[in-house]
């Protein structure tokens, strides 16, 4: 468990740096989200055109790895069909609970690859997993307003 | 009917396990422990588990991001994992750790009671054979909100009269809150019925497993109820740890029943919002070494097999229940056939008080229970005031059982009757 | 104020009773033990109390009449009054054994309300530094009952303000209930004043005293309260224990808590009635082994004496608060004197999230605690969302302040701040 | 602990007969006490006359120890002043509560002494104590009824 693994150059980068911060309009969907047991807060907003995730917008506090995986998850999903992106966050997932036997692929996961190292961390899953849940929440909220908008 | 394999149900090993079997009593007397449906004892791997935790790993759970933190906190939620498997729960997140199954039971009463699934005009429907544990968390809900308490009779035979199913389960019904294994009777029920047709009337069904779990291999999801509570104590695990298994839906839609650190999502001083099951249960800092020690508990008993188990207290409860019998002047209050049975005995014995019973047992080293056992209206239904109770487990022999026998003889014979 | 005797306070003998303190984590690094606060390691005399419980004495209390019962019983019973004993209880029945903390302020919070001592129109009035367990069981309280809460603010020292004690405890004040000492900001809270003007307007008092049983002499008949709840894996005990001091008049008129076993006068299926406290609150099988260990617990604090345990925990404290404040860019969030201070020290450092700074600290094998500390509130009162905490105990030494000293400068070159 | 120290002869004696047991009139306090743990229970009638304790009478249930010692209440009290029935009682309670290492007093206790064995049995010590605590409750309130008739 070298405390390195975790906090790899790329992470502590969108930590000073993080992608897409702050709160935009338009959207569809806003949610709220705390991890109860450390008290990071994300709000996050997702503005749907059709099928395709066209902004993800975020207002989060927390630790570097919720941080960065706000500002990961904003590269990875924004301008990609809502489908792919839950693709994406099955991936992500999956790679945080596989105590550390999960290969990342690069070519899908990209800068989330330096996540691989939080899996071996498991008190910090919840931080990497934060804003995903959230955008998992958001997305199927905008997608039921959606439906009943074109219903 | 499995019956025990010798080879694989070794009792002589498994009593090796259990250091205090090899006690010596006053007068250099070995211990003969009947008492088990009172309490189990513990092998020497659960009591291991708890030292090496306190020596090795003890932290407080989920809130430690340390070394310390994530070794308590994984073997916590480990624990919670095995007692979900054990169990047969189809989510981890179904099994709520509380100190006791009194408590496990009292919660499942408050917050039913704060949900208002339990109101005015409402009835609740329990048994004359429950433990004071599944008898008065109703009194006091009922007491509390205005509805009523019924009751389901015993037969002679100490067995759940179900002739009045249909007229005492009805569409007033909010709950029906049963044991599976009677504590004092020994009675096995009859559950698949009462399930079927509280569900029929929408009611929920709570059962009593604290005798069950101990003893049977327990398939939740296959029960189809929807609360279970059982304690660890009496499945060779520590004290201070009880377990309330819930339908996962049921306690993501129900309040929370005690306030504190664990169990909330946010807190501000006007108004806090609440974890998802089971956090939201289980205020404070948990019984964090006593679910350790109940998950060693449960690998214990898994690895020597419920189904083997279950032989072993059948077979050693039909010796019991043969050897008592030749006794005159003993009666046994109960079914008096190993079927559909557990592994507690109650009797009276003529012309001897049961705590005389028990005193003079216990003066050769047998150890048994006196008194109401927690049941007293079940006592008061088979017109006693109280009883004495033998109990068997996994540990339990049947030169014990003749141990027993030869000190009721004693007994008799010291009280001339 | 009393100092240390080196001679009679030796940390280092200490430290030899508590094998956990021997641990090497990863990368072979010693552990530097820095969360006291969120629970305390437990000394040898404590493990081996519970080893020997369960492999010697292990039966049910209260109702087993058989030699290991006797034993059993004696042994949970004794603890009772060790824990009497320790904190001046007036009457052994005052004490009443509870799985934590959590669930001791819950059960206050319960009865009253059952009681119809908190209704609609009453006041129930906290401070803004209480832990989630002193907080969310009023708010429930009050929502159920349609009383009021109403809170005590802080000043920017994180002291209790007091301005405003005779317009918030009024006529309408059913109960007043706060920390005795802070978890988070460290404050001692002077409750002289409060308990006065408290019982001036016929409001009933509960100190939760989580924080100071473990590090200060207490005498709950001095103190002047009505109720007093802690915790034992926060004072060298077991988890799955908890206490709650109850004045005896008080404890004899409140209604139970949770109904079963061990808690009841008589029952029938028509109604019952409830033994006198402390049982009347203790319902199922009790925490017996915990119980037992938390009298050993009682015991080795009690040998190495409250008065030392206190001086000792000032003195490390105003050693870390010197040492931390070196640090540029580390702010302490709450009293930075080691006047009216307990021992647990909450920080923010510029430019590392907490979690952060823990998780480095960790990587030292410094273990401390980041996040709320289940003190949302009082996070939000000082405009931050999370705080590290160190917090230390009887056996902290000097050299483990050092460390944690060092670890946060390593921290602020990792992170190049 | 010999169990032959609690069944004394003299103490199995008053189980088998119970002196002065049944419910009599007159009496002017009457009541019912229960041991929780066990079980057993007595129902106890006081007949006070002036300052001396005229008349006590029961039903109870319960072991031999119990039995017996409500027997040799009966035997103590009746016929006795109010305050050395009292006085007894305090004799009576200290042997019990006395771990066995009280002298019991045999011209005050006379068959009482008996019970100096169930001392060492604390689980019993309920049982010999539940007929005397029963005692002492209706005499209490047996006077404060004669305190109100007088006033
Ligand atoms: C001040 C304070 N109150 C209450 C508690 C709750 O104690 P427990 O978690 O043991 O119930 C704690 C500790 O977590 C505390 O520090
Ligand atoms: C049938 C039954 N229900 C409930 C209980 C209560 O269990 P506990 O005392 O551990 O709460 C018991 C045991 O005492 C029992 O036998």
């Amino acid at each position: 468990m070298d405390v390195d693994a975790l906090y790899q150059e790329i992470i502590l980068d969108h930590y000073k740096n993080p992608h897409g911060a702050g709160l935009r309009e338009p959207f569809e969907a806003e949610v709220h989200h705390v991890n109860p047991t450390c008290g990071d807060e994300i709000t996050l907003r997702v503005h749907l055109d059709g099928e395709t995730v066209s902004d993800v917008s975020y207002a989060a506090q927390g630790c570097s790895i919720s941080q960065a995986s706000a500002s990961v998850l904003n590269d990875l999903v924004i301008g990609k069909p809502v489908g792919e992106a839950m693709g994406l966050l099955d991936d992500f997932t999956t790679l945080m609970q596989g105590r550390g036997q999960v290969e990342p692929d690069e070519d899908r996961l990209e800068d989330g690859i330096a996540f691989a190292g939080v899996a071996q961390f498991p008190a910090r899953i919840k931080c990497a997993l934060l804003s995903w849940m959230a955008f998992k929440d958001a997305t199927s909220q905008a997608l039921d307003i959606e439906e009943k908008t074109d219903a | 009917m499995t019956v025990v394999d010798p080879v694989t149900y070794d009792v002589a090993r498994i009593r090796e396990d259990f250091p205090i079997l090899g006690r010596r009593l006053a007068g250099d007397l070995p211990l003969v422990y009947l008492d088990s449906a009172n309490t189990s004892q513990k092998p020497a791997q659960v009591i291991e588990a708890l030292d090496e935790h306190y020596r090795l790993h003890n932290a407080n759970v989920a809130r430690a991001m340390h070394q310390l933190g994530a070794e308590a906190s994984g073997a916590f939620e480990d624990a919670r994992t095995k007692v979900a498997t054990f169990i047969g729960a189809p989510r981890r997140e179904e099994v709520v750790f509380a100190k006791n199954a009194s408590e496990a039971l009292n919660l499942v009463a408050r917050v039913l009671g704060d949900a208002g699934r339990v109101r005015e005009g409402a009835d609740v429907v329990i048994t004359e054979m429950e433990h004071h544990s599944n008898i008065v968390p109703w009194q006091l809900l009922t007491e509390r909100t205005g509805a009523t308490l019924r009751w389901f009779g015993l037969t002679d035979e100490g067995r759940l009269d179900l002739d009045d199913l249909d007229t005492l389960i009805t569409e007033r019904t909010a709950v029906v809150s049963l044991a599976w294994v009677s504590n004092m009777l020994g009675s096995v029920n009859p559950l698949e019925p009462v399930i079927r047709r509280a569900h029929e009337v929408g009611a929920l069904v709570v059962v009593d497993a604290s005798q069950a779990v101990p003893q049977l291999p327990v398939d939740v999801a296959a029960l189809g109820a929807d609360f279970v509570a059982f304690t660890g104590h009496k499945m060779v695990g520590p004290t201070g740890i009880g377990v309330l298994w819930g339908r996962h839906d049921l306690l993501a839609e129900l309040p929370p029943f005690l306030g504190g650190g664990e169990m909330i999502e946010t807190v501000t001083m006007e108004r806090s919002t609440y974890a998802p099951p089971p956090a939201r249960f289980e205020a404070g800092t948990p019984p964090i070494a006593q679910a350790v020690g109940l998950g060693a508990a449960v690998d214990y008993l898994s690895a020597i097999g419920m189904e083997n188990i279950a032989a072993h207290e059948r077979e050693i409860t039909a010796y019991a229940l043969g050897r008592l019998q030749e006794i005159d002047g003993l009666t046994i209050v109960g079914p008096k056939e190993a079927v559909d049975r557990g592994g507690a005995v109650s009797f009276t014995l003529d012309g001897v008080h049961p705590h005389d019973v028990a005193q003079l047992l216990d003066s050769k080293g047998v150890a048994v229970r006196a008194g109401h056992h927690c049941a007293k209206p079940a006592h008061q239904r088979f017109g006693v005031q109280s009883t004495t109770r033998a109990s068997f487990y996994l540990y339990t022999t049947p030169e014990e059982i003749d141990a027993l026998v030869d000190a009721l003889h004693h007994t008799k014979q010291y009280f001339g009757v």
